[in-house]
């Protein structure tokens, strides 16, 4: 099994989904994140103040999916959160030894 | 002016102030997140430049001289008003006119360039909302005269800045992503909030505008108080009919369609009729709804269907309910022997505020559209108005 | 009516249907965010319903006709009453239904099926909250007619409301996981929001109850605002000295503690009295909610820690304070030279308010637990009232 | 006293008490998320100590008397108020008591500790407030006497909080982190909200000053709030000129500049002097806004450029644009004919709050400091005042 | 070393650390996310509008453990996260190849 | 690739952050989390209750980096996040067995 993440930008996130969905990806967990990098960040003033704010707002998404599989999400993923404008975010791969679902116990293949 | 009649509309004065900030979380609430300092700014911004056009000319093209279609500059730059009018009128009227535009602003959330919009609202202040409230409130206004009622603002108001809310989507056009992304309302307990002081807000409106602490302005206090609880009734009902819920939002709307239904009304009906003018007004605006998704329109919070509809409404309600037993200084309607004519009359001035305004804010919007530009590039809509247009941001953890 | 006197009397009004929603966000803070909304509708939700039940029937059975134990239909229909009691004192009256059964909320948060909670209060708001505005404000009620004194509903709003909350508690039981799980509250700012709005609109709460702009109007704010600050000093010393800690909710519950307990002796005490008063609530209460722990009843907000017994506290206490030299329509108690006669009116109110309220209270519950249905069922619990009862979110990223 | 007159200072008084909680959500939504409840609960806490203070003692050394310096102790105990001044001004003046030491907490935000800033503003209320009320309104202080003007408060309340919350800021230090860390507001909307509930609490607070519902509360109100209007307008000009941006925060700070500069002024100006005198509030105090960086002080939330010198730079206009054409008591500035006369009382009076508010602050600090402890130890200020002071936490999931 | 990521219930996550400091779980980290799978999602009504909501609030818990007690872990999350009901989520074990406490430098057993 | 995942004090964020961006990391993102372990958690006071709150706010930090960089990585963020009292948190790696830049699909060492 391999866990997928991806950061990409929050506005994506639905249609990511979309396509995940499209594609027979039947789970997903997503969180709020801040990511930092080339896409640099903006100023903001306050009370003639200007603060550089470094961070901007991501999503991360995780799936676990078959390795069979693992290539057609990053693809999916990758298609379907780019803009082609800096920022669009990352996509990673690590192997997963174990997965278990926890309502039936069941394992690999058969939890996700 | 006696003591008591000036505490009154003191008092109403600064309720209807407190209206502005009300009306600002009311919609802040609906907006998403990256949008509630730009829906906020634009509302409180409305208490700073309007209030100052308002000293320099506003009051004056709307209460000076007695003409048919607009005042003059008898009292521009607060002169002579003290010892004319008085200062407690200008105070309680300022303050509609400083809420009456940033009514706008919710059916164009999302999208507005800031200075766009500071130029709008300045030009429209002075073109549009000027005039039409001389038109109604001003002895010689010609809605005056003609005999149609407008207690506090059915017309001179809801009507005004409904239609002019249309007219300045029609300019704009739909949010990004309307119809395909789902905008839900980000905190909706600052809605709940600002429907609480727009509540609280909206007895110094209507009974304020008795302009005195009479037996009119009770009954207007109680009509009030009563169209916004039978307007929040009527809206839950009917929603929990075609929903299957009762909803949170949907008992703010109903409250407010209430409190927009009844303000041309309140000090000249009487008995149950507020209850039967909020029921009306909850269930109409409600319906109203769907119209908007037939329109493929995005008024984006809904200002049509509650101002607009509910302005129009009320103004052509009060031709049936008005009773010269509440008020003496009214008029009878439809039910109460009067026959059609004060229906007409009130006919009559909708469709004169819905031309006028609908027109000329159509004209305003174009050209500030065209010179300083009325709609944030896309770009800027994507990160949201906080911090494109004031960068800033809202909450941080 | 004088124009000042109406003036004070509109502006009361105003400032006690602001109250509603002070109390939703009062109580909404302290909730868990899945039950916030579910919270402020609740309250909200009495504005409208409770509202135009007042006007159809409510008012009239309070204040219609002079018999011991109920008023009559005379008022019904919002008939009459502007050239009877009047407009003002109808709307002033209003404000007090609607906030009464919101009261309740507090004790029964998270867990109360919308519908069931709706037609809750519209029957007790007629069944129960009419009769004892009637015994305990109209000139012909057995209460006001033995003595006793209640200037603005110690028995008639907070003991009726508080016992009526231990009785629906007492239907309903405790919420999921009470006594095991920890649910504090998930916007303490919000309960600060709503104190301060409940400090404010309680001035019109108390001093408009003189139903005047005088003296005692303006002793009555005083004294309110003076229980109210040391009903919080009070809270917080206790809670220092037991726990370590000052805290603002502790700060926020002892000022209302406080408010409580001056409402019935607003109008009727002087000098130190409001002081006594409010830091004797401001501990009792606090005290309160210890027995509330060993009762082991979900009273989730503490409306029975502050309502019923900061209630029970001031009508009795009124016994000792009241002084004739504040208020000549009054009478003087125990520490006035006025012996133990009014200390025994009051205390029979009390328990006269008690005993009615909680049985008929009870009874209502159990009618509608057993028809409509008064608790959600337990998925619906686990998921928030937000999403079960309104199909809504609070709060959106 | 007239009825309309009692409607209006007691309506006055609710609104002003109402701004202390407004102040604390200006002030905490610019603090960040683990202070919120810290900063809420310094402010509220001041409406508990103080009001006990103002019954017991503090009313009675402003208020009690005819010395220059001080009053007596006439009035202790609220004794022979309600035959004497009267229970409305003792209100209305409770709720200027109350709000005064609130205003340092801005200065000194994220790193009090609650039981030394008990102490502070409970002595400083009586050694400080006290006299100095006492100064400016009382017929024989020596402000007073003088013939110096302050309708409202610029000097006893604007210039004594603002020096004295630079005075503790030298005791304490600055906020750990200050200058190197971001610590950028955690809940705009609060303070919006906040400056909403300010705006219109301060109609009270100034047009309540005149304490009679005439002509000059009217002029006061329209004064207060043209002033408010124009401050905005001011601020976002230079902060656009200055950042190219016009923000949220700069529109509610701007208004408060001129509500601040206005106070001393609002019964005694006319026409567009509000409108000259909130610009160049505006513009000046954002101005100041620069000298503080410069200072490398750490006025947290600007209670020094916008309290100090807004209440410095009102005190000193008036000079200018006072005119007894609008107000018989008062008097006429430099531009109505008056002279230099009026200007040299100001300053007078201003350098002489100044001296002794400074002074007399720092030692009371430096006092609490050496004994209680007047800041948190550095571990509770990384956790935050919430959970060090209070042991609770503002927000849950 | 063995990283254990359980996505629960929330209102499960209490019963959860209590269970595993029950079996000598000394530390673990847990953030707020949404999850998309067969559970589903609900409506929400906004004036008249519904809208589908896909995601449901769940909680995500990381512990990285000694291999030793990997299985122990896993299956007390999975005996404690379960209602037996539909959304009950899922737990992965991933490997580690280094950990270490920041306080002290402390690397493997003795920073865990 | 690695991917080095830290959980580190809140206000340490920019501290970190710097000394990364100085090491030469151009990325990075990072999440608000809640943390259990030896620091314990505090008690709070609602009306005359007292809670036990377990846990502490922490933030996450995860960045993939080159194979050759993680031990700089790490090394940099112990550093600048200790503060050598309890709860200063972990740092662990974890293999990553692919990357891919969403903006270009450029993967491996051209995509962090
Ligand atoms: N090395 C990294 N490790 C983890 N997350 C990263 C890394 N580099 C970038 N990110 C995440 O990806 C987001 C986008 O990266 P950025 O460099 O701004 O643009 P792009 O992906 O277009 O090159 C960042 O905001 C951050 O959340
Ligand atoms: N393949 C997956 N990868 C990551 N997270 C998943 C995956 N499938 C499900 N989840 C998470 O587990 C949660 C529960 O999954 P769901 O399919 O709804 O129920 P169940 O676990 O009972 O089968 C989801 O809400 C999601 O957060
Ligand atoms: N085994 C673990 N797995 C995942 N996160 C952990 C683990 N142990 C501790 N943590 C995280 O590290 C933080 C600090 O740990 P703690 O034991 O409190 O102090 P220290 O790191 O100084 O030993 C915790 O709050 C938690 O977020």
């Amino acid at each position: 099994m391999k866990l997928i993440t991806a950061v990409i930008k929050p506005f994506k996130l639905d249609e990511v989904k979309d396509a995940l969905k499209a594609a027979g990806i039947a789970g997903m967990t997503v969180g709020e994140v801040r990511g930092f990098g080339r896409q640099g960040g903006h100023t903001e003033t306050y009370r003639g103040a200007e603060y550089q704010i470094d961070f901007v707002p991501k999503v991360v998404l995780e799936a676990v999916v078959d390795d069979s599989q693992a290539d057609l999400v990053v693809d999916t993923i990758a298609k379907s959160a780019a803009t082609g404008k800096i920022g669009d975010g990352k996509i990673w791969v690590t192997d997963v030894e174990r997965i278990i679902r926890i309502r039936t116990g069941e394992e690999g293949t058969d939890a996700v | 002016m006696d003591s008591g009649d000036t505490a009154w509309l003191l008092t109403s004065a600064a309720l209807v102030l407190f209206m502005t900030p009300g009306l600002a979380f009311f919609y802040g609430g609906m907006v998403r997140s990256k949008n509630i300092l730009g829906m906020l700014m634009q509302n409180i911004f409305a208490m700073g430049i309007i209030s100052v056009i308002w000293a320099v000319i506003g009051f004056s093209l709307a209460f000076g001289g007695d003409g048919p279609l607009i005042g003059n500059f008898d009292y521009a730059f607060v002169y002579d008003i003290a010892t004319g009018p008085g200062m407690a009128f200008f105070a309680f009227q300022m303050m509609f006119a400083v809420i009456t535009p940033a009514l706008i602003t919710g059916a164009t959330a999302d999208r507005l360039k800031f200075s766009g919009y500071a130029a709008f609202i300045a030009i429209w202040s002075v073109l549009v909302y000027s005039p039409v409230a001389h038109w109604v409130w001003d002895q010689g206004g010609w809605i005056f005269e003609m005999g149609a009622l407008d207690f506090a603002g059915g017309a001179a108001i809801h009507i005004n800045a409904g239609i002019a809310a249309l007219a300045v989507v029609a300019v704009i056009g739909s949010r990004r992503g309307h119809g395909s992304e789902p905008m839900p309302p980000h905190n909706l307990p600052f809605t709940v909030l600002g429907t609480g002081i727009l509540w609280f807000g909206w007895f110094g409106f209507n009974a304020g505008s008795a302009l005195a602490a009479n037996g009119v302005a009770a009954q207007a206090l109680v009509n009030t108080h009563l169209a916004a609880a039978a307007g929040m009734l009527g809206w839950l009902i009917i929603e929990k009919l075609k929903t299957g819920h009762a909803t949170t939002l949907g008992a703010c709307s109903g409250a407010v369609a209430g409190l927009v239904a009844i303000t041309p009304c309140a000090g000249f009906v009487g008995e149950m009729s507020p209850i039967l003018i909020g029921l009306t007004a909850g269930i109409v605006c409600y319906l109203a709804l769907q119209l908007k998704e037939r329109l493929r329109l995005d008024d984006s919070l809904d200002v049509i269907a509650v101002h607009l509809v509910g302005g129009l409404l009320g103004t052509v309600l009060l031709g049936l309910f008005a009773d010269t037993a509440i008020n003496a200084d009214g008029a009878d309607g439809l039910f109460y022997g009067g026959g059609l004519e004060l229906l007409k009359d009130q006919a009559v001035a909708a469709a004169g505020v819905l031309i006028f305004s609908g027109l000329l804010s159509y004209g305003i919007a174009v050209a500030v559209d065209k010179t300083i530009g009325l709609r944030v590039d896309s770009d800027s809509e994507l990160i949201g108005l906080d911090q494109s247009q004031h960068a800033e941001s809202a909450y941080q953890a």
